[in-house]
């Protein structure tokens, strides 16, 4: 539980729903607080990504 | 019922806080849920457990509370107590909770069967029950069997040596009680029939009742339960107990000296063991560790990927929220969903006078895992609604980050600290800091204005404690 | 005193939850403070406000909890209640509160002056005392000089038509009083007095009590009530009323009929008039309203830029919690700091029997908002610390968002909802979703698990209700 990325228990959800590692999230919010935008964000980001490897 | 064949996608075992919550959330996610209890519904928690020594400690409270009016200007000549019809308050409150339960399960159409089950192999269980036996096959399970009572060679359970679903039943008010064991449980019991006028003996092994709990906390439980009259004796060893004509005998030795303490009663209150011992896990390949704990992933998935573990049956502290929230994770999994074991702190309370309730990091596991922090303590005694009820007694604690103010811990001991202690959880769970507490306003006159005013303490400007 | 130059940095007019309290973090924030203070330190709250009348409704509820305790298996012959003691109690709650606030004063080093001040211009203020006069000159001002009970030309104050200041401070226990005004303050002291046996009637203009409140929540505390023997007449004018020899009568039209009402006392409480009349606000520029509450900006500034106003005296609900948030939003100001009124929410409490609170929007105030809601609602018979307590009445509701979730207004009626409202209303200030309240673990068996429920039911899967 140490390195524990901060986050609303709703924000974890979405992002284990999104598969999104919480670790590799870009945090906006107050101590390093991982938003549900940063989730979105990183899986948006993620998508274009894979988008362009085709 | 002989052989016929009989088959549910998700078998719940035990139908405690923790498995009937996983079968009434599986039953929510389609599953077709079969639940098996050998004895009531509801498990320890609701028929021997927190519901029953709650109502009772209600009662004492009542009882002691009447008999102390003065300070409000009103004088009770005598209160007379019928302890049998104590005894029947305490069991409406399991009985309204238990058919509650049968409700719920049928209301979501879990299939409850009664009897004990014993897995076969890693797809089938056996039931026994009054009306025989049969076999059930099964796509998934959750083993939910909770725990009992631990019992010391050197103190056997009997009549006058009775566990804590003894002392819950106990017919009449007993003149003298001893309990060996100074943990929750014991704890409770004896606030509750200290309250009844009994004269309680706690004998407690280690140096401190409620050991892990801040001593600044549980010193005042002490003091509390020494002006009822209690006795409080630490590092205590009981060599052994038996039982007298008309009591109990136990003989214990204290600082080198060996002591006779003599009682109506023994609760021997030291601890419980998980039901993981006669359930055929063997059988069903299910692994266990060296203290009989069933090995679990954050899904609560043991060794046997279909089959899922939780509450008293895995590890991690004894309770009943821990055992419903496992239980519901185990159900989504089952379901399909990504849910897991992810909680940040666990509130735990003891339901003592005054209450205490403690959430995430104490003063010292904060030390222990590295973390620089600052602790602000905030007594009751300078809030306007605890002496508005004349419960001044206790503190509020928050322990936070010493970089950020992040609140990572909480500590109350207090009247309804119980209550209290959801808003800190709620900060700690969802990364708050004590500011986000300071300037939340909170409103007048209520005990929650001692959480806002610990977290401007925390902060450096508290209005209402001089610095 | 005479003449003698008196300067300071920061004058605050009044001595209330506002004004102290913008004192103390005035003077941590390196202010020279004085505080003028024409009565006692604490004002009407700590006074003849908020707290006595807690104090009052914790004896009335001892008083009659203690001859209903045969459900608990007690019987108690007979309670007797000596009411000087019950004041000695008050008075006592009282003093240690304004004694406390002396001291914070002190120990902050605030300048405490014993007088009435007025304006003289915007920079002098004048004291007037049983010591003579004197003036003092500021470079700020914080005016806090709140509200008093408002007179109706039809029921002049007296010694039988008292304020609630009267109400509370009643030398016996009157046969019976009538209440003019089912507000919260006129509830409570009804709750406390209908505990003492006071046969009470309470005659209401509006179309109910607690207007503005859930109407599912007042109805159980009209329930409450009317089983202690309270009368409740809504859409009652009173036309007048006068002192009889021993008593009064009030003339009142309910329902297009005349009836006339006797009792030993009349309670007139149909709200509170901002104090902004007499302090020579015109000398010093200060600008009101229509309805003689002070103007300000968002950080309490009123029209002159160097004074401020905070608590019952600008916009808002007359409640010491936001008096309070105000004096330090304006203390900080002061001090340059970039402090303002910011919040999303305050919560409200009605101490009757079950409590009431409430915070945020209401299922109607988010209706007119525009906002698309859910509204969700579970029951504290469903839940097993409340079914221990047999406490069962009451609900927990949350109002949230239709598109995502997100808490936006909770009521609660039930017991210890005042303690309970801290959590929903630290959810909706932080901006917390019913998930995040959903899997933050609550203690089992605690009140502050029917939050966790009802937020589970706004998300669909409840646990502990068949949907
Ligand atoms: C006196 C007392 C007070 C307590 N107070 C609190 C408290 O205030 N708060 C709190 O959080 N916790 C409290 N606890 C602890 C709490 O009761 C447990 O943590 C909780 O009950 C664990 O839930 P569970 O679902 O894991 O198992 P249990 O509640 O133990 O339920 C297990 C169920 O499985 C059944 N079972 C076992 N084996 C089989 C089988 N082979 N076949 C069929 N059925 C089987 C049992 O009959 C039982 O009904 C208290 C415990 C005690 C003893
Ligand atoms: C019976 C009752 C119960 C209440 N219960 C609650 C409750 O439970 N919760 C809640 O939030 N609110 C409650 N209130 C409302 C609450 O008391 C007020 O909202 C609060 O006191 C307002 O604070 P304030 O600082 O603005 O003014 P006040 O508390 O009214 O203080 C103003 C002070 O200024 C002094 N003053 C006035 N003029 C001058 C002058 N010219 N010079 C010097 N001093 C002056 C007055 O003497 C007074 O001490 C209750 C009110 C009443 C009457």
């Amino acid at each position: 539980k140490k390195n524990r990325v901060i986050a609303t228990p709703t924000v974890r959800r979405i992002a284990r729903e999104l598969n999104i590692d919480l670790t590799l999230v870009k945090p906006s919010g107050k101590n390093g607080r991982v938003m549900e935008e940063d989730v979105r964000r990183l899986k948006e980001q993620q998508g274009q990504m894979a988008q362009q490897d085709h | 019922m002989g052989d016929n064949l009989h088959s549910t996608d998700t078998i719940v075992i035990g139908a405690g806080p923790g498995g009937y919550v996983a079968a009434i959330r599986a039953a929510q996610l389609g599953q077709k849920v079969t639940i098996v209890e050998k004895e009531n519904l509801g498990g320890v928690c609701l028929n021997v457990g927190c519901i029953p020594s709650k109502a009772l400690i209600t009662a004492g409270h009542h009882y002691h509370q009447a008999q102390n009016l003065d300070v409000f200007g009103l004088s009770v000549p005598k209160v007379e107590v019928d302890f049998s019809k104590v005894q029947a308050f305490k069991e409406s409150v399991v009985n309204k909770l238990t058919a509650g339960v049968g409700m719920l399960l049928k209301g979501n159409k879990v299939e409850i069967v009664k009897g004990t089950a014993t897995f076969v192999d890693a797809n089938t269980v056996k039931i026994n029950s009054v009306e025989g036996e049969k076999n059930i096959h099964f796509k998934h399970a959750i083993i939910a069997t909770g725990s009992r009572p631990f019992e010391l060679p050197t103190m056997k359970f009997s009549n006058r040596i009775i566990d804590s679903t003894g002392a819950l039943n106990l017919k009449g008010i007993p003149k003298s009680l001893l309990v060996v064991g100074g943990g929750v449980i014991g704890v409770e019991l004896v606030g509750a029939y200290a309250n009844f006028g009994v004269n309680v003996t706690i004998l407690e092994g280690q140096s401190d009742i409620l050991i892990g709990i801040d001593n600044k906390a549980t010193s005042i439980v002490k003091r509390n339960l020494k002006k009822k009259g209690v006795d409080i004796y630490t590092k205590a060893f009981v060599e052994g107990a038996k039982e007298t004509d008309n009591g109990v005998e136990v003989t214990c030795e204290i600082n080198g000296e060996k002591r006779i303490f003599e009682a109506d009663y023994l609760l021997v209150s030291v601890g419980r063991k998980p039901n993981t011992d006669k359930i055929g896990l063997t059988e069903a390949g299910v692994e266990i560790d060296e203290k009989g704990l069933i090995k679990t992933d954050n899904q609560c998935r043991t060794s046997i990927p279909h089959i899922y573990a939780i509450g008293d049956i895995i590890s991690g502290p004894q309770l009943a929220h821990k055992a419903s929230y496992e239980g519901k994770v185990a159900a989504e999994a089952i379901a399909g969903e990504k849910a897991i074991v992810d909680y940040t702190c666990i509130p735990a309370v003891v339901f003592s006078e005054p209450e205490i309730a403690v959430v995430g990091h104490s003063e010292e596991s904060a030390k222990k895992a590295g973390i620089d922090t600052k602790v602000s303590k905030f007594p009751f005694a300078a809030n306007g609604r605890a002496i508005a009820l004349n419960q001044i007694e206790g503190f509020v604690q928050l322990v936070t980050r010493a970089d950020n103010d992040m609140v990572i811990g909480g500590q109350i001991i207090g009247p309804n600290a119980s209550d209290m202690i959801a808003e800190i959880t709620l900060a700690i769970e969802t990364g708050l800091t004590a500011e986000d507490l300071a300037l939340t306003i909170h409103a007048h006159p209520t005990l929650g204005e001692i959480v806002m005013e610990t977290a401007e303490l925390a902060l450096g400007n508290p209005i209402h404690i001089v610095k």
